[in-house]
């Protein structure tokens, strides 16, 4: 299982901030995002591909190649605007 | 390093005496200090701002600013630095972002501290909602900030430490 | 504006409450504060610095330091500016000079801030004179503080306001 | 008569921090300077043209061309240092 998280608008959008899902095949981000899109009209909406969404594993930003491995903690949020 | 994620306010002046070691052997090698203080504005795109709510990515905004910091202490020679940021509710005047840089050098002061912010702006993962008069709104990211990272980018490909 | 030539130390953290005007309107404008401390080093040349003398021109001084802050005020959109530099008998880890600049943004607090700090060390009359083991010595003008205030300049030809 | 000011090293290896000196002719700065290197070795030293120096007439940075008028301020002094 992967450990997946939403911030700010997508954590809105979505309406939950946490949640475990199984390993996707391939396994890599890609394909995670790819088996999210498939919850509904609000999953495919908030993570088009038009849309600006970022993703990190473990802690790190990663692309849709990166791959992903049992327990890893995968985060998904909008561009960060800090400071 | 001295690394702070948190809810409280924080003193410049206090932690400025701090990052300077007051009466250490590192103080007084010190012969610059640039600092950089955000604070909440009262109007933002044209709305009034009542207050600014700060979301944040526990563990991971740590460690991202920890490596803005280690990359910026690779690319100039610095004697110390303090990066603090503020989660939670704040309101207009508040202050929500500090960061500190002392060096030998102005220059390198002066540089590493604006690096430090710009990454910060683009990589460190906050997220800023506003409250205005038409209700809350979240702040959307800008180009400008993509653009103030990018000319560092630039100046590593010119050969400057990477 | 706030601009002082004093023999008496600065508080960096009570001059930024100073300027930001607490309670006021103006505080609420204000986004983004870039600072600047300058202080005694206890090594300069490769020689020990025990005491650092600081002589000035009074009356020149300040016109000086009032012309720089107005030209940036010109340059730059910023809601504040404030300007101390001792003069006197300084030791290693003293403070010397403090800036202040506050701005809606943050890019025009850094530049204008850095823009102050290169043209008062190159354009106010403030002269130094170190005690080491050797005895005295009037510190030497660096071809590196020139080249620091022209690359302003350039910038003025380029197209900016001068 | 002008009213002259030295600072920092030129003061002190002229043993002067204040003099008031005959309008020069012409009345400018560059004269002035020409009279002030006359006063000895000391001062054509101090003063020599391959020397940094430098001259504010009223408080305003000045050029050898700068003209001078009765009651005139003038301050010689090395490159600043301070900051």
């Amino acid at each position: 299982m992967l450990n997946i998280l939403f911030f700010a608008s997508l954590r809105e959008s979505l309406g939950t901030s946490q949640e475990s899902v199984a390993l996707p095949t391939p396994a890599n981000v890609g394909a995670l995002i790819s088996e999210l899109r498939k919850r509904g009209d609000a999953w495919s909406s908030a993570l088009a591909v038009d849309k600006r969404w970022r993703v990190a594993v473990n802690q790190d930003m990663s692309t849709l190649d990166t791959s992903l491995k049992e327990g890893d903690e995968v985060a998904i949020f909008p561009p960060v605007t800090g400071g | 390093m001295k690394i702070s994620v948190q809810t409280t306010d924080f003193d410049v002046g206090a932690e400025m005496a701090e990052l300077r070691g007051a009466g250490t052997n590192i103080g007084a090698h010190i012969g610059a200090i640039a600092s950089f203080v955000g604070l909440v504005r009262d109007m933002n795109d044209g709305s009034g701002v009542s207050t600014l709510t700060l979301e944040h990515y526990p563990g991971m905004t740590e460690k991202a600013l920890a490596a803005i910091v280690t990359q910026a202490e690779s690319r100039w020679e610095l004697l110390g630095c303090t990066v603090i940021h503020r989660v939670g509710d704040l309101k207009p005047a508040d202050q929500i972002v500090l960061v500190i840089v002392a060096s030998s050098h102005r220059g390198h002061a002066f540089e590493a501290c604006e690096f430090i912010m710009d990454y910060l702006k683009t990589q460190a993962p906050f997220w800023k909602k506003e409250l205005t008069p038409q209700g809350h709104r979240w702040v959307d990211s800008r180009d400008s900030d993509a653009a103030a990272v990018s000319r560092w980018q630039v100046s590593a490909q010119e050969g400057k430490i990477n």
